[in-house]
This record gives C-alpha cells, structure tokens and sequence, in this order.
C-alpha cells in the first residue's frame, strides 16, 4: 500500500476509561490493504509542546465505512491533545507505516499478548486472524480491573485470557505468570505488544516453549519512514529501523538479553 | 511561473529548494509522497568509506520548536552506495549530492576519489560538522587550520562542484567560511546542527546514548538565519542556506539574507511533502512580488 | 519543605533559584505577581557608568519558542542608580546582583568600584557577553585573553562575589570558563544570548532596528544544557546555568548538568509568577524523590 | 490597581464580522478599577506559533457582571487561535496593564477617532467620558462598510462620525477628511488609536487645531509590564516603555515628526 500523508476526518473519539480513548479516522484509501501491526504517524495541532509527530498502531479497521481506529493512552502532552479532538475535526496523519506481524496460515493457532496500551494493535491482527481461519487466543495484561478495556470486543475473536497485576480481575500478576504459558496449550506463534520488559519476558517463555515469537517495538521516532534512522535497534544484521524493518520483529531476529 | 532556476557554481537547480542531508534519505524514501524531481537537488545521507553503524540507541530528543540528533552517521559506506543507491538515484531528474565524511584526512580523499567517478554525481557536500562521531566530524569543521586544510586536499582529487558544509558551533564562521573558499570550495552549506544535551530529570540520565546530539529544527533557525547573512557578506561563492526551515516565507527570509538556495531538513520529518510546498510558495512570493528571476531576491536585504 | 540552600562563593542562597538580568526589571516590577523575597537572588538589569539609550525600535521579535532582542544595555547609568533604585532594592530579603557592563575595560572597572561600596549589594555579575552594543559587550566575552583580562581587572577592585557571565557564541565555552577562573571569578553564570536574526520577508527588512539580536527563551535549552554541563566539568568554582529554562523540570536538569543555581530570564515575560512555581517544582522534586538537600542534585548525572 | 494574572472564564465570544471578534471575560477584581486606554496580556494556548502574549486593549467593561470585553481583529496565528475560543473555557490574562486616556472633565467636549481595530479602546473612554458628563464625539474609520462594527453600540454615547476609504459608508477618505476636522467644531481633546500613518495624521491635524491629543501606541511587546525594555518609543524625555509609560501618550512628548 502506498503510503500517504492527508488530513483524515474524525468520525468518532470515544473515552474508554481514565486514559484510553478510541478516535476512529476516515480513510480515502482502502482500509482492507492496511496489515496488522503497521501503524500511522499523527500530528498534534494545538499543543505547543509537541513538535514531532506521534507514532500509533492501527488498532483496528472498519472495511464498511472505509474507517480505522487509534487507542490512545494519555501519557503526555501530545496524547493528551489527541485525546481532546472531536468528531468532525481532521486530524493530519502519515500512514500506513511498519511491517506489520505475520499473518496465521488457516487452522493455526496463535497467542497475541498486549500488555497496556500494547493491545492497540491486537484488535487487527485478531481480525485477520480469524478471518484467515486461525484459532486465537488473546492474552491481555494490566495493571488493575479498571484498566482493562475492550475485553467484549477481543472476546468477538477468540479465547480472551486475562491478568492483573493486583489480581482484580483474571489472574493475578504479569502475562506471563498466565496459565497459556504453563505448557498445556501450544501454539504456532506468539505475536507480542506491550512494555519492553513485558515483551522479553514472553520472549523468554516462547524460546523455553519453542515457539516462534514476534515482538511489536516502540522506539522513539522522528520520522516514522525510514529516514531519520533515530529508531534503530541492534539485529542479528545490525542496527535496523523500527520504523520500516519493524516495528514488528521475530525474536531470534534481534540482539536481546533473553 | 517564475523563473525560479539558479546556480551554485557548475550545478544548474531548477529551483533553490534542496534536501539536507540526513534528512532525505536516500530520496526514494519520499517517492510516495511528493515528486523528487521537481526539487532542485537532494543530497543523499552522510556517507563515508566503510559501513558505520552509527551510535547507540536512544539517538533522539524532542526539544522546544527542534529535536536533537545522535545518528552518528549510520551508513554501509561507499561500496554498497555505488553497487545498490547509486543505480536508483541516478535515475532522478534533479541534482544528486553526495555527503563525503571521513575520521581522517585520508578518509575523506580516499571517499571523495570514489565518488569522483560516479558520473551522475554532480557535486559532494564535504561535511565537516557531524557533531556525532568521535572522530573527525565536528574537529575539523570548528578549526579553521583543520578546515583549510581538508578542503585543500579533497580539492586536489575532485574536479566537481565542491561545497563544504560548515558548523554553527564556532565563534566565527565567517572566518571559516573565507577559509574554505580560500582553498578551493565552491560554495559553502550552513549550518549543521547544533551541539546540545537533552536530560530525563526523573531517572537523572542523559536522553542520548551520545550524552550530546545535533540541535536541528525551527528552534536553530534565527542563529542560522545571522550565520547566513555573516558568511554571505564574507565570501564571494553562492552560499547555501538551511537550518530550520520550515515554510516558503523562511526559505525566502535564507535567501534575501545572501543564501543562493536553501536546504530543508528537519522539517521533512513533520510534513513529507513540505518541500514542494516551499517550491510552490517560493513561486508564489516571486509572482506576488513581480520578481523575473529568484536570483534578484538573492541577498535582497535592504537595510 | 526539602533544603534547598546552596551556595555561590560566600553568596547563601534560600534556594537556587535567581532571575536573569534583563528580564526582570529591578524586581519591584513584580511585585504585584510574586513574593521577590521567596527567590534565591535578582539580577537587576544590566547597569553601564552612564546614562544609555539603548537601541533603536523595533527591539524585538518572536521566534519559535523564543525571542530575540536587541535592546542594548538601556539604562538611567550608576549614579540614577545608586540614587534611585538602590535605595528600593535594598528592603529586599534576598540576594540582590548588579549585571555589570562596560565598553572598555576602565569602564568596567569605574562601575565595579561604584558597585562595591554598595553595602546591600551581594556580588555583581560581570556580563561580558552582550551581543546588542557596538562596543565592548560580546567581544570580551568571545576571546579568552579579553574575558580573562578582564575578569583579572575587575577582580581587583572587587571584595565580594565575582560572578563572570559567559557568551555562548563561541567554539569553546568552557576555555573561557576556566580562564576566568584562573583570572578570580567566583562563579560563571550561563549562558546570555545566541546571536540570532529575523527579516521581514514581504519587506525584504531586518526586523530589528539592529539587524542581529540575541536569542533567548525554550528554543536555546538544549544547547545551554550542553554549555553549561562542559563548563561544570572545566571548573571548580559554582556554574550558574541559564537559558530556555520554563518549568521546574528544565531547572533540575541544569543542576543535574552541573549548574548550583539557576537564573530564570524570557519565560517571565510569558508567566511573570513562573519563579515561584519553579521553587515549589523544585522542592516537590527533591520531597519526591527522597533527597535531603538539594545540593545532591547538583551534578548528579548519571553516565 | 494591582497588576494580576489569573486564568478568566470566557463568557461569550461573538463573531462581529469575518475578522473581528468580541471575547467576554469574568473578572475576579472589581472591572470598575480598570482604566480607559489599559490593555491586557493574553496567553494564546494551543498555538504552537504564538510564543510569546498577545497585548489587547480592554474595549469596555460591565461593572453589573463584571465582565470585560476584548475586541480581536485576526491578523496571524495567535490571534486567529483567540478567535476560537468558546463561552466556558479560560484564558490566562496579565492585567491591567498601561496607563490609559487622560478622562475629560463634567461638560468638556472630546473626539474619540478610531481606526481598524484602533476603535477597540474607545467603547470603554466613551463609557467612562459619558459617565463623567463629558459630550463625546466618535469618530471610526474603515476600508470598507463591511469592516465598520459596533456602530449602534458607539451610538449609545455620543455622536458618531464615519468615514470608509472606498466611501461605502459615511465619508469617503480617511479619518481626517472627515468634517469634524473642519475647523467648525472645537474639542477639548482628541484621542486617537489606530495603525501609525492615521494616528500621525490626525496629530498633525490636532497641531494645526491646536487642540490636545492623545495617542495610544501599539508597538511589539514581550513582556506588557516594562522589564523587558522592548516596547519602547522615543519622547521628548528620551526612550519610554509603551507598556507602562504608555500605551497613550500627548502628542507633544512624542519625537514624532508631524
Ligand atoms: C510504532 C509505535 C506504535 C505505538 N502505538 C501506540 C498506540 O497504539 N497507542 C498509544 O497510546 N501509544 C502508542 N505508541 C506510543 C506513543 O507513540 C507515545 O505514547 C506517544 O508518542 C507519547 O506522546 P506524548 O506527547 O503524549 O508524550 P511525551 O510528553 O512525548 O512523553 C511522555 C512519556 O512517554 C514516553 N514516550 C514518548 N514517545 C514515546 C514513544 N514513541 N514510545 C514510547 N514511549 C514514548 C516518553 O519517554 C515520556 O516518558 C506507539 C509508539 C510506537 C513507536
Ligand atoms: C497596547 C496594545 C493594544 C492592542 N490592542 C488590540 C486590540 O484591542 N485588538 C486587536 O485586535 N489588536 C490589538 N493590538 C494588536 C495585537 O496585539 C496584534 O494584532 C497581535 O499581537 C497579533 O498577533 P498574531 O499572533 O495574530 O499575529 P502575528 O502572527 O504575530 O503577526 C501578524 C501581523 O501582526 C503584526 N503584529 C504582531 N504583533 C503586533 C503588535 N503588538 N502590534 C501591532 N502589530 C502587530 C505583525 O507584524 C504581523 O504583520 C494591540 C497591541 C498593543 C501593543
Ligand atoms: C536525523 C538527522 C541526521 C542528520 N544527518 C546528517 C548527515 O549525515 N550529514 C550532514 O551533513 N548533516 C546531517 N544532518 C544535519 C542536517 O543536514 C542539517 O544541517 C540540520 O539538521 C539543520 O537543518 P534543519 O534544521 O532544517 O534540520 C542531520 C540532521 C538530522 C536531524
Ligand atoms: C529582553 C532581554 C534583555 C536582556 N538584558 C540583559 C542584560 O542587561 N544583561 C545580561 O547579562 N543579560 C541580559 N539578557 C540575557 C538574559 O539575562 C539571559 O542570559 C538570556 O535571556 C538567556 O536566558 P533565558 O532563555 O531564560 O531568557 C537579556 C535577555 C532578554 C530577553
Ligand atoms: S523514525 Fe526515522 S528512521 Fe525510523
Ligand atoms: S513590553 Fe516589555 S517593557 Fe514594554
């Protein structure tokens, strides 16, 4: 898919709970050629503070109204701007950007782990998933009951599991002390998002389980296309762009601790 | 439409609108979002001899109205340019710039005679103010011995047009400039980036990997604008100008204080297409403004 | 309420927060938006032996996240001084610091000695870094030999705090700092404005009646950070950092850089109540994060 | 009255014409303390372009709710953003700042002149000239029929004089081919406020009337309460501050040339 830079109507921002919002964009383009995992780059009008633009995953894609949807975290002046937008607005954005996870073959099985706001992408790559006709398992962790949200949604595609790390809901503790992990369930591959430690904690669990395993990464960016080469991580091949190597990345593939 | 051409010693642009390089990848990064050949030229990443792989992750800052870099010029040096960039690049239809960096005097003419050859290479930019490499880069630029003295030797081996690329960290660029030029520059490129320092208050860290990075963006652009205006009075070679452009009206304000055409760098981040908007409002301006030729608004201040 | 107490030679200071010269007017101008007494020190607007005009309108003009400016040392001269402003500030329960400027060397020294018999006044901050007059100013501050002359000739007509402030329009700013140490300075404080400029582009004019001006605000913060974390590991006597500093977050990464003290300048144009805020930021801050004295904080970067 | 700066809620913000706006305030202090001729400083949030306040004269104040009003002409960003602003949210204002207008004595006759969004402070000198039993006259001046605002509101104290530079309303010309420069009509006072070139013209036209005039500069600011040294014009006394030895200013301690 070409990439584009346009102003995109907003035709939704729905509050999800105390810092998670849903700010769904009309697209111009077809929506169905997006990839899971690839994500857009935002600009934040109205914040004098931001001055790059923002990188976030497509969470998910509508390929009747021809719409997609962003989930915001509010961690900082730019997501909070993002968060004030408005149906009706434009907002500026970049996209599609990244590679995207591997897709299941049919009758797979895979387990996508989303820690915080991690999940973003997860909603996507369920989707087509499902519609690929794997089985889906998808494990969502954070830190507290009210911290969680979308459950409803992710149940529409597959087996929701659930930690907390305060225990009010699901099991307590991190994704990884989830039972998925105990052995008992095996899968073709695991695909990953969330907090780096997170991520190399599944890492580990997948490499003792033998399972391929796929990491989403955030590195901070500057341009989101592959120019700046201010987002690299160190590969098995050298320092790579997150941007547009990533930010999707085979574990084996990268030069982590594990 | 203006006649918005200009030159800057043997090269012909179009328009005066280039890329900074760094900035612009290798071009084709930006095929999908703007025409490459309708800009006057694009110089092509900071190369050197052998493959780089650049500093440490983080290498990047937000800082008020810029961002701080510490790429460290990351590159798989000269062979793998000429065997896989050199073939697409030399496809466009604009001006193609190598940007020649080198640790040693010797690098830098070891590289420099590589790109010599390369036919559709019409001129190289001598960076000699990479703020983020340990060394070479910065040294030589902020030294005006030092600067004389590389320019004079990549002279001898390059028969191109030679501009050389000045750092903005120094008490008199002007100074350097006429050095350069004293030596055989054709023209002159300012400024690269600024040194600076970004720190995460709560952690008590350096933000980069580098602890300092190269300070770029609209934040530079009224120190640049002055070192322009210095550096333009100071020599007789076409300056060019850069250095937080963001918008037609900065290229312009670049170019009525003496820069023969301009560089856009950090900008290309934000907006991808921005430089064919500044091409655009730079016709405009002229039309608006009844000028024939771009070359009447070259060093226009009137003061 | 943590310790914020430092110390700048035998200035005691409640906290390290101080005004920049210039910005501030002599204090009382802020009287009605804060308690002046709750600040570590004033720096008043620089003072000259005589009466000075000052430049030409226009003196200003806004720049991303920052401005220049190019006033130029307007001020009534000592004598207005001594008779006008002194007898106010002194009620003052806080340091208050005269900015002291010349044109010549014997000017420098005439006011250094006028100053000196001020009993209320704690120390003076030599600014041999004004980039706005056509003499004396930035020059002395550009050249080592000049800064350090300088510095040796004031030092001996001076009993108190000599505080030097350093320009940052130079390729090594903290062979500056460690020749003015040599030369008796008690402290340097940096850094006083980037040289800068703005033009008109529909009028082809400067902007400022002066053509260039010095920048100051956000925009200068990361290259200030650097300066001042260089000088800090040059000298051993206190670094007082400035430059872009808005928030109690940039003034806790200059301590961290290395700096005892701040001076808060632009950003009280913008928010005349941001001192305070910055003193609270900072007290919060140390609360926060378990630290006794602020004086932990000074330099605490982690590498 | 003490100098402040306090976030203000916006109570109304009415769009007069295609660039001007009307933007209500509710004070914390008694509005009944400001003075004809002061301004205030605004903060422009949201406006990555706009660093430093914007300086606006106050155009009247209502002591029964007291509120005042700001009258804003969009020119660039920070006052375009200015202009957006709706009923409820705040505005962070320095204030009040400037000296003001010299107010005229029980039965003194006084001309008020006007130009663009130089009509701004003279709403409020009217009130407060009315109010003091003073006969105003006002005279505005506009490009066009379309860029004349608040007449019936001028009209509520005092007689008022228009001209437009194409004559599409009142008298064709400038401010000062207006009749009341005539020579027929005697004035105790003028006070001007307007783009430069008019304030100047009409002080020439107040020399030849021998008549006392005041102007209120607009020259740029960074600060508005005279640290910063910016601001200034030159006297007869030498360089003064427009924020605080001004905005207003007699005519004959200008260094003008007229
Ligand atoms: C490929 C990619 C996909 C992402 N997808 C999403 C998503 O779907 N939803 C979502 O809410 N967030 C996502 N993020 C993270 C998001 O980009 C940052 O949270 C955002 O840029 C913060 O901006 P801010 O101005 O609010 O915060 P700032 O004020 O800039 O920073 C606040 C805090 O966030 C951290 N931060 C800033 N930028 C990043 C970054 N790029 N990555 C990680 N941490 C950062 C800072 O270090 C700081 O601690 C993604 C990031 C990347 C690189
Ligand atoms: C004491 C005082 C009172 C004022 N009262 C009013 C008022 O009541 N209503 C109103 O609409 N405007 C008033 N102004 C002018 C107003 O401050 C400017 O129009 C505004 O600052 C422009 O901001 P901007 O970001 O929209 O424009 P910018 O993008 O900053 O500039 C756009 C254009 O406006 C010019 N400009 C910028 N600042 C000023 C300034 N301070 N004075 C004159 N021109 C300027 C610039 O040169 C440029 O050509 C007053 C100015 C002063 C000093
Ligand atoms: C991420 C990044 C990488 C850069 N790499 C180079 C480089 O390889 N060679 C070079 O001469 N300049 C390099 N620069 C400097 C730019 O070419 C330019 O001089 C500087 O950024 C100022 O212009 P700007 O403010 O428009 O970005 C780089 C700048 C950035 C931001
Ligand atoms: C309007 C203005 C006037 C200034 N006048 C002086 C001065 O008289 N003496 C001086 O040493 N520095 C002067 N400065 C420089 C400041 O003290 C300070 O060094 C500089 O602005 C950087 O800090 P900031 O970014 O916080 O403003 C002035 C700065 C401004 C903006
Ligand atoms: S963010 Fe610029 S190369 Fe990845
Ligand atoms: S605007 Fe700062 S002194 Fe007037």
């Amino acid at each position: 898919m070409k990439k584009e830079v346009s102003d995109l109507l907003v035709t939704g921002n729905r509050k999800l709970n105390h810092d998670n919002f849903l700010i769904e964009l009309k697209a111009a383009t077809q929506v169905a050629e997006m990839h899971p995992g690839q994500f857009v780059n935002v600009k934040v009008d109205n914040s004098p503070d931001t001055y790059l633009r923002r990188p976030l995953s497509i969470h998910d894609i509508n390929e009747s109204s021809n719409t997609f949807s962003l989930l915001v975290k509010v961690v900082g002046e730019g997501t909070k701007q993002l968060s004030l937008i408005k149906e009706g607005e434009t907002l500026n954005v970049v996209f599609p950007l990244g590679n995207g996870f591997k897709i299941p073959a049919k009758d797979e099985k895979i387990l996508l782990v989303g820690g915080g706001v991690g999940i973003a992408p997860m909603m996507h790559m369920a989707r087509e998933s499902v519609k690929n006709g794997a089985e889906v398992h998808i494990l969502l962790g954070a830190r507290s009951k009210i911290d969680h949200i979308l459950l409803d949604e992710f149940k529409d595609f597959g087996y929701v599991h659930i930690t907390t790390d305060d225990g009010t809901l699901g099991t307590k503790g991190f994704v990884v002390d989830h039972a998925v992990f105990s052995g008992k369930e095996t899968f073709n591959r695991i695909h990953c998002c969330g907090p780096e430690p997170m991520m190399k904690a599944v890492a580990r669990m997948a490499k003792r389980m033998n399972t391929e395993c796929e990491v989403s990464l955030e590195n901070m960016m500057a341009c989101g296309f592959g120019v700046c080469l201010c987002c690299v991580t160190k590969t098995t091949e050298g320092n790579k762009c997150v941007c547009t190597e990533g930010p999707v990345f085979n574990i084996n593939d990268l030069e982590w601790q594990i | 439409m203006a006649n918005l051409e200009v030159k800057i010693h043997d090269l012909v642009l179009k328009n005066p609108v280039m890329t900074a390089s760094g900035t612009f990848g290798n071009g084709y990064e930006f095929d999908d979002f703007i025409d490459v050949n309708s800009l006057g030229g694009i110089l092509l990443k900071g190369t050197t001899l052998y493959h780089r792989e650049g500093n440490d992750y983080p290498r990047m800052a937000e800082t008020p109205s810029g961002m701080l870099n510490a790429v460290g010029l990351q590159n798989k040096g000269i062979d793998y340019f000429c065997e896989h960039i050199y073939p697409k690049v030399k496809e466009y239809n604009t001006n193609i710039i190598v940007n020649v960096n080198g640790s040693t005097i010797e690098e830098y003419i070891a590289l420099t005679e590589r790109v010599n050859e390369l036919e559709y290479i019409a001129a190289i930019e001598l960076n000699i103010s990479c703020p983020n490499v340990k060394q070479g880069g910065m040294a030589f630029g902020t030294s005006c011995p030092m600067a004389e003295q590389v320019t004079k030797e990549v002279r001898k081996v390059y028969d191109k047009t030679l501009i050389v690329k000045l750092s903005p960290n120094v008490t008199n660029i002007a100074e350097i400039a006429k050095g350069v030029e004293s030596q055989g520059a054709n023209a002159v490129s300012l400024v690269n980036t600024f040194l600076g320092m970004a720190v995460n208050a709560e952690t008590r860290k350096p933000v980069l990997s580098t602890i300092t990075g190269g300070l770029s963006g609209p934040a530079i652009k009224p120190i640049a604008l002055r070192m322009v205006w210095q550096v333009a009075q100071a020599v007789q070679i076409p300056v060019i100008g850069m250095g937080g452009i963001a918008s037609a009206t900065d290229a312009i304000e670049f170019m009525i204080a003496g820069a023969s055409a301009v560089q856009i760098g950090t900008t290309n981040f934000v907006d991808p297409q921005v430089t064919t908007k500044i091409v655009d409002g730079i016709n405009n301006y002229c039309e608006r403004h009844n000028f024939k030729s771009i070359n009447q608004l070259i060093g226009s201040l009137q003061l």
